[in-house]
């Protein structure tokens, strides 16, 4: 594989380039407008330069908003909080279920467990729509409208599947007899659990758990359907910057640049497990 | 007491039967080989035994305990896999140190432990790598150092050199059955090289199609195999089979090779006028000179030198291949016309038809699971 | 004391049957999601009912009136032609185009570890604002996108307000979000595979096409079955990106199943019509995961054959 | 209170300082708004507790639900008083106006007992009525026991008034006597024409009179004020917001109706008469040739916005939505005016389509008579007032806010041309929709076809055509039609 020609690494290089332009920028678009007010933001035809201004993150981490209609209270410092909270715990969770049930579904071909596992994932193609409704009514019942108890248990139907079907392909992947010669060694089925499946697959959690949080992140609609004003996540938060009186894309711009950071930090954290598959270099070869 | 015995075990895979009805005994410090083709089931024996599958019927018992239904982990056993399992996550000294910890041994009985069955195997140096960064050969002493050092009284070593290149493998050859007997372990050995086998075992099992074909010393095995297929697989080179209709005349039984009458020592008045395959290990066959005594005319078609030996290729005048063997510097033929002739004492004879050898005795031949 | 004694006393603690260990594993998932299955059951009641919610009144059992009415409806044909066109499209080109930067990205370096955890950052953008985000930058006036198309000689380019370009669109900005996800799943693929064919391959001066599609993408199979599958019901159910930048429109260009489904429900409040159609979802995504997963299975079966 | 904010307070008092700047200086003393608002508004509220008991319901507490807008800003800013009035607690919840209506719609179809009031339109009414979420608000109104005597219902604009009352029945008339009273007016929309002084000035064009002027006017503006500005600006989104704003507004100038009621109460679609038809292929060649360019997508948002930054000339929109694109960071704000628009040379006035943001009590509420005090007294007079001479409470619902001097000042002072334009065009304003429950699917459907029209899709006659017959469809399988 190291015999690439010269003309193939330009090729590769400018491949990779339109790539990142395509993807950076609108990304890079967005940082920018975060540093500008609407006026400069719409300008005909649009334009690079601009005065930059920390108004926008100023409005919103303070929870100040000056529009056209005066000042405006926002909460988006309490939605971000919110998301991580809704994020962390619904991930946090669905791992706990999801990575065990994986491993069964990997390890041991049981009656139904294929029955299982489909069901599990045929939760992913409810459309929310679907449940949304009879959920309120049933949530309002058992006193679980408006908790977030009631939230995180919803945001498992976007985090379980996802990490169920995941990390069971990368338990999978990890060759049998290497807990086998665990256990024969005197191991406990638990043990090798966790000293075994869980570091080799590790770099598969990270990704699926990753994947999840993004998703449960993005999400708005169980949330703004289910529960009150303060317990909103961070995309309901953003549109409340299309107010009446005009969209404020500086404000929008510089809270996506905020609802991404932590989860940017968290994937930089991450990255080497994320990138780096399974773990497995040694045993297949 | 670590003997092993299985009684009637079956194990399926969906309507596949992977095991039929075995039946097998391994006495205390005895080295068993498993020897047979891929997919003959020896794997699956050794992982039934090991306790990481479950048999579909039969028992498995350790020590005289049925330990059927006990989890691996409570079998006492050691088991090198064929391609080493090593944890990739785990430096070598902690791959070999893991059957300790389980035994929640202190960390001053792991060291010394993990250390000395180290040095036995040459690979003090190599602990703190991780298998990533071990070559095979060392992958597979940490694999077999791993099995060791517990010191476990039953070994399950499934083909452990077979991943390895030729020379490690000729010396590990020589030095695994000193080290067998030293631990004085009861040892199942799976391997698909005869050679391998016949080194290391006490007692052979061959296997194939999830049966035990033939249970023997390895010189039993050699000399007197139960079949075509076990003949074939011994042997280097391959056993000469070829299609004979035995006879009889006054001297006793013969068959006809290139018109001259070989007569054949054994018990095969069965065998006369039924279609036959004769098998001549290669080194039953000798170059003589013309008009010897059951010289039979060949042309010399190849020579090529083999181990110590020098196997010759020739072709009789019904242009039948048959495959010469004799020890290197030894004179012999290397083209041209030759005679040879046969040692009918060491001739095999087998039933065309069925491939099971004509005349045992002294051979134990193993049938759905009955011990014979 | 032998090793075998010691640990043989070991049964009596802490155990789990064998037979029953699996399912003790997967039980709470499994629960936890059962939960919502009596909502969804609820549902499918629901699609059995003429219900609409400004007509309590006239709220009974239709049976299959619901299903039945859209076999003649042009507008549920049209639903289900332009979700499955875009679901079709998203999913083939986020995955050629995942699968290309995957195998870009491949080889194990900090810059690339970089660029393809940067490029991750359109996933972390809600789908909604992005949506709000792309509206913006392809207004005619505001727009860089629409400046930049102008400077290559695209002056009147429409975008999403154009019939014949608000697919393009909507699935330009699909691509953008997603094809991040299915890139690091392969690329995760990607760097699990053993080396040894690649290797042996090189030695043997085998063409790379040939070792393209006969080593690296039948091995890579099941993870581009996972990330396919994932992407594809997420696709064939995509809200977001379509309502934010056109709410289905121009004309009836992007009625998918989740816009008219989300439009009969919170505008018209018809409860019976828009549970049906997600019914109907329900029933298509059924029927094209099953696909996927006896795929998937039979290819891991024969994968682990092969080990 | 520190110095800094009684200096700041009196300063405005004073007439130094205007609201913004007040606010602006409070909140860099670290004051909210809201409680400005508050100081400013005490002397009212003691004026209020006169003749009625207030604290009937001390030490309850309702809740809201809002949308984040500046009707609830205003609203939340004088709050403080309503508690100090009654002694009650008033809770809310806003959310953003992009997925306010699906929140209002998800709490109720759950019959949630959550919240007590809420915010609507009243076009959501003739949804939330039938369906038995909102309580009809006659029994309150009407009880002297319950409503204190300055309440004035009278007071309310009827055209407004009227229009948030309906009986109920497909096809029935809006402000009828047996109509029920959804919800109560809080604040309305016109929809007339905002335009760019400058703009027009500079391509020469007046305010256009009618339709035929307005597509001139457009196309002129277009073609020579450059820049990239087109001439006129209206929704165009595949929703019923593209349909009731000036839309309606011209095409009910024209006599035109959405549907036809029957002597029976059976509805059928009215919008394929020959009349209709000409209608539409003014306004959609208006567009083709003046209109944004990516009309389709265009909701308030880039209606509003385009014209804020100058990328339009004019809209024929909401008066409120100009309003706020006057002020603000706009690049346009000080630089827009307004003038009433009549479509119809033969018509003797305008007739705008209205909006309304009200205010309605959820069925599920414990307490109405409690929730009925807090409606009453942020639908009253003072703080109709409070909000449209302090906030940007525009437009009021009641008349004697448009009478005050203040106010009319006010938007005079830095809105040319609104107060002329309100007082030539409240008279005529009313919702000029059918009432009836399948108002969504019905405008959703206009809208698609207006966006098959503008793209060519469909010749204009042949699309109404297949509107009326799908609609009339639609009518007779919901029982209607």
């Amino acid at each position: 594989m190291e015999h690439t020609s010269l003309l193939e690494r330009i090729l590769r290089g400018v491949a990779l380039t339109l790539v990142v332009v395509f993807f950076m920028f609108p990304i890079a678009w967005i940082f920018m407008m975060s540093f500008q007010t609407n006026e400069t933001i719409l300008r005909i035809p649009p334009q690079l330069i601009f005065e930059p201004t920390l108004a926008n993150y100023t409005a919103l981490i303070t929870g100040k908003l000056v529009t056209a209609a005066g000042t405006l209270d926002i909460a988006f410092m309490r939605n971000l909080w919110n998301s991580v909270f809704l994020s962390v715990t619904s991930v946090a969770v669905s791992l706990l279920l999801g990575v065990p049930a994986a491993y069964a579904f990997a390890r041991h071909k049981f009656r139904g467990s294929e029955d299982i596992a489909f069901t599990l994932l045929s939760f992913k193609f409810a459309p929310a729509l679907l449940v949304l409704l009879p959920l309120t009514l049933y949530f309002q019942k058992l006193g679980l409208a408006n908790t977030y108890i009631g939230l995180i248990w919803v945001y498992q139907l976007i985090c379980l599947p996802l990490i169920l079907w995941i990390v069971r392909g990368y338990f999978e992947d990890i060759p049998a007899d290497i807990e086998y010669a665990y256990r024969i060694g005197g191991h406990s089925w638990f043990a090798t659990f966790r000293k075994i499946a869980l570091p080799l697959a590790g770099p598969g959690i990270a990704a699926a758990g990753l994947l999840a949080f993004i998703f449960a992140w993005n999400n708005f609609v169980f949330a703004l359907v289910l529960a009150s004003a303060d317990k909103q996540p961070v995309t309901v938060g953003a549109l409340a910057f299309i107010t009446s009186s005009g969209i404020q894309y500086g404000q929008i711009s510089a809270a996506i640049v905020l609802s991404i950071t932590p989860t940017l930090a968290l994937a930089l954290y991450a990255q080497r497990y994320l990138v780096e598959g399974l773990s497995l270099g040694a045993v297949k070869g | 007491m670590a003997s092993l015995e299985l009684r009637n075990v079956v194990k399926r895979y969906k309507s596949q039967t992977v095991l039929d009805n075995l039946s097998l005994t391994v006495a205390d410090g005895e080295t068993l080989v498993l020897f047979g083709p891929s997919g003959a089931g020896k794997t699956v024996l050794l992982r039934l035994v090991a306790g990481v599958i479950d048999p579909d019927e039969g028992k498995i018992l350790i020590g005289g305990d049925d330990m059927t239904d006990v989890d691996a982990e409570f079998r006492g056993i050691g088991m090198a896999f064929q391609n080493f399992a090593l944890f990739p996550h785990m430096t070598a000294f902690d791959n070999i140190a893991t059957p300790l910890e389980a035994k929640r041994s202190s960390q001053s009985v792991i060291k010394a432990g993990v250390e000395s069955v180290a040095k036995l195997l040459k690979i003090a140096h190599v602990l703190s790598h991780k298998p990533r960064a071990l070559s095979n050969g060392q992958k597979q002493r940490t694999a077999l150092a791993r099995a060791l050092v517990g010191s476990p009284p039953l070994l399950l070593l499934d083909d452990p050199l077979r991943n390895v290149d030729a020379k490690l493998r000729f010396e590990m050859r020589l030095e695994l059955p000193r080290l067998l007997a030293d631990r004085g372990a009861t040892v199942v050995y799976v391997t698909q090289d005869y050679k391998e086998a016949m080194a290391l075992g006490d007692r052979i099992a061959v296997m194939s199609q999830g049966v035990i074909r033939q249970l023997g010393t390895p010189e039993q095995i050699y000399r007197e195999p139960a079949n075509i297929e076990i003949a074939r697989l011994f042997g280097d080179p391959t056993i000469n089979l070829l299609d004979v209709k035995p006879a009889r005349d006054t001297r006793g039984i013969y068959v006809g090779l290139s018109n001259v009458q070989v007569h054949l020592a054994g018990a095969y008045e069965t065998a006369v006028g039924r279609d036959c395959v004769i098998g001549l290990r290669p080194e039953a066959l000798s170059f003589v000179e013309e008009g010897a005594p059951g010289a039979i005319p060949v042309t010399v078609e190849a020579e090529t030198p083999l181990n110590e030996k020098i196997v010759t290729l020739v072709r009789t005048v019904r242009g039948r291949e048959v495959l010469v063997s004799r020890p290197a510097g030894t004179p012999g033929r290397s083209e041209g016309k030759a005679h040879i002739s046969v040692d009918g004492k060491s001739a095999l004879l087998f039933d065309h038809a069925s491939g099971e050898r004509i005349g045992s005795k002294n051979v134990v031949i193993l049938r759905n699971g009955e011990a014979a | 004391m032998t090793a075998a004694t010691t640990q043989r006393a070991g049964p009596s603690g802490f155990r789990i049957s064998k037979r029953v260990l699996p399912y003790v594993l997967s039980l709470p998932a499994l629960l936890v999601c059962i939960g919502i299955l009596i909502p969804f059951l609820t549902s499918v009641v629901y699609s059995f009912q003429r219900y609409r919610l400004s007509q309590p009144w006239a709220r009974q059992f239709n049976w299959g009136d619901n299903y039945i009415s859209f076999f003649t409806d042009p507008k549920f044909w049209n639903t289900l032609k332009v979700s499955l066109l875009y679901a079709g499209t998203t999913v083939v080109l986020e995955l050629l185009l995942g699968l290309a930067i995957a195998m870009l990205l491949q080889k194990r370096s900090t810059l690339n570890n970089f660029i393809s955890i940067m490029l991750l950052m359109p996933l972390m953008t809600a789908p909604a604002l992005a949506a709000l985000m792309w509206k913006l930058m392809t207004n005619p006036g505001f727009g860089v996108l629409s400046y930049l198309a102008s400077l290559i000689g695209l002056q009147d380019f429409r975008w999403a307000s154009s019939p014949s370009t608000a697919l393009f669109t909507v699935v330009l900005v699909d691509i953008w979000v997603y094809t991040p996800f299915i890139m690091i799943l392969l690329l995760a693929g990607l760097r699990s595979l053993p080396t040894q064919p690649f290797e042996a391959a090189a030695l043997d001066g085998v063409p790379r096409s040939f070792v393209f599609f006969r080593i690296t993408l039948p091995m890579l199979t099941p993870y581009i079955l996972t990330a396919t599958l994932f992407r594809l019901l997420d696709s064939i159910q995509q809200f977001d990106i379509i309502y934010a930048m056109t709410q289905g429109g121009p004309g009836d260009t992007l009625t998918v199943f989740q816009v008219e489904a989300y439009l009969n429900f919170f505008q018209s409040t018809n409860v019976g019509r828009s549970a049906a159609l997600m019914i109907i979802l329900w029933a298509i995504t059924y029927f094209l995961s099953n696909i996927f997963i006896k795929n998937w299975l039979r290819l891991r079966e024969r994968a682990r054959g092969q080990a | 209170m520190h110095e800094k904010e009684k200096d700041l307070i009196d300063a405005f008092l004073r007439g130094q300082v205007d609201r913004r700047g007040l606010i602006k200086g409070l909140g860099a003393v670290g004051l909210a708004a809201g409680t400005a608002g508050t100081l400013l508004n005490l002397g009212q509220t003691r004026a209020l507790a006169a003749d009625f008991d207030w604290k009937a319901h001390k030490g309850k507490t309702i809740k809201l639900l809002l949308n984040k807008h500046p009707y609830a800003d205003a609203m939340i800013a004088d709050l403080e008083n309503f508690k100090q009035l009654t002694g009650m607690n008033v809770v809310y919840d806003v959310f953003p106006e992009d997925v306010y209506f699906d929140k209002v719609t998800a709490a109720l179809s759950a019959s949630s007992p959550e919240y007590d009031a809420f915010m609507t339109g009243a076009y959501m009414t003739w949804t939330y009525g039938p369906a038995g979420w909102i309580t009809d608000l006659n029994e309150w109104i009407k009880d002297p026991a319950k409503t204190n005597p300055n309440y004035a219902w009278d007071d309310f604009l009827p055209g407004v008034k009227n229009s948030c009352a309906w009986n109920g029945k497909p096809g029935g008339a809006l402000g009828s006597d047996d109509a029920k009273q959804w919800c109560i007016p809080w604040g309305f929309e016109q929809n007339n024409i905002t335009y760019n002084k400058a703009m027009f000035d500079k391509a020469g064009v007046t305010i256009p009179g009618n339709m035929d002027e307005m597509v001139a006017a457009a196309a002129k503006l277009t073609k020579d004020v450059g820049g990239g500005v087109y001439g006129i600006g209206v929704r165009g989104s595949r929703s019923w917001a593209t349909i009731h704003p000036g839309f309606l507004s011209a095409y009910a100038n024209f006599d035109q109706k959405d549907l036809n009621v029957s002597a029976d109460g059976k509805l059928s679609a009215a919008m394929n008469t020959a009349q209709s038809k000409a209608f539409h292929k003014q306004w959609v060649q208006m567009i083709q040739e003046s209109g944004p360019k990516d009309w389709s997508t265009y909701t308030w948002y880039q209606v509003g916005t385009d014209l804020g930054a100058g990328a339009s000339a004019m809209i024929f929109d909401a008066d409120i939505l100009g309003y706020f694109m006057n002020g603000g960071d706009n690049k346009m704000a000080g630089k827009l005016a307004f003038a009433s628009f009549k479509a119809n040379p033969a018509a003797k006035a305008p007739t705008p389509n209205i909006w309304i943001w009200s205010l309605a009590m959820s069925n599920f509420s414990k307490d109405k008579d409690a929730t009925w005090y807090f409606m009453q007294w942020a639908s009253g007079p003072e703080h109709g007032l409070f909000g449209a001479t302090k906030m940007d409470f525009v437009n009021p619902v009641r008349q004697s806010v448009w009478k005050d001097e203040m106010f009319r000042d006010k938007l005079n002072k830095s809105y040319p041309g609104y107060v002329e334009m309100f007082d030539a065009s409240a008279p005529g304003a009313s919702i000029k929709f059918t009432a009836q429950p399948l108002f969504f699917d019905l405008t959703t459907e206009w809208a698609a076809t207006l966006q098959k029209m503008v793209a060519k899709e469909v010749p204009v006659d042949e699309g109404l055509d297949k509107l009326a017959e799908s609609i009339d469809g639609q009518l007779k399988e919901a029982g209607l039609g």
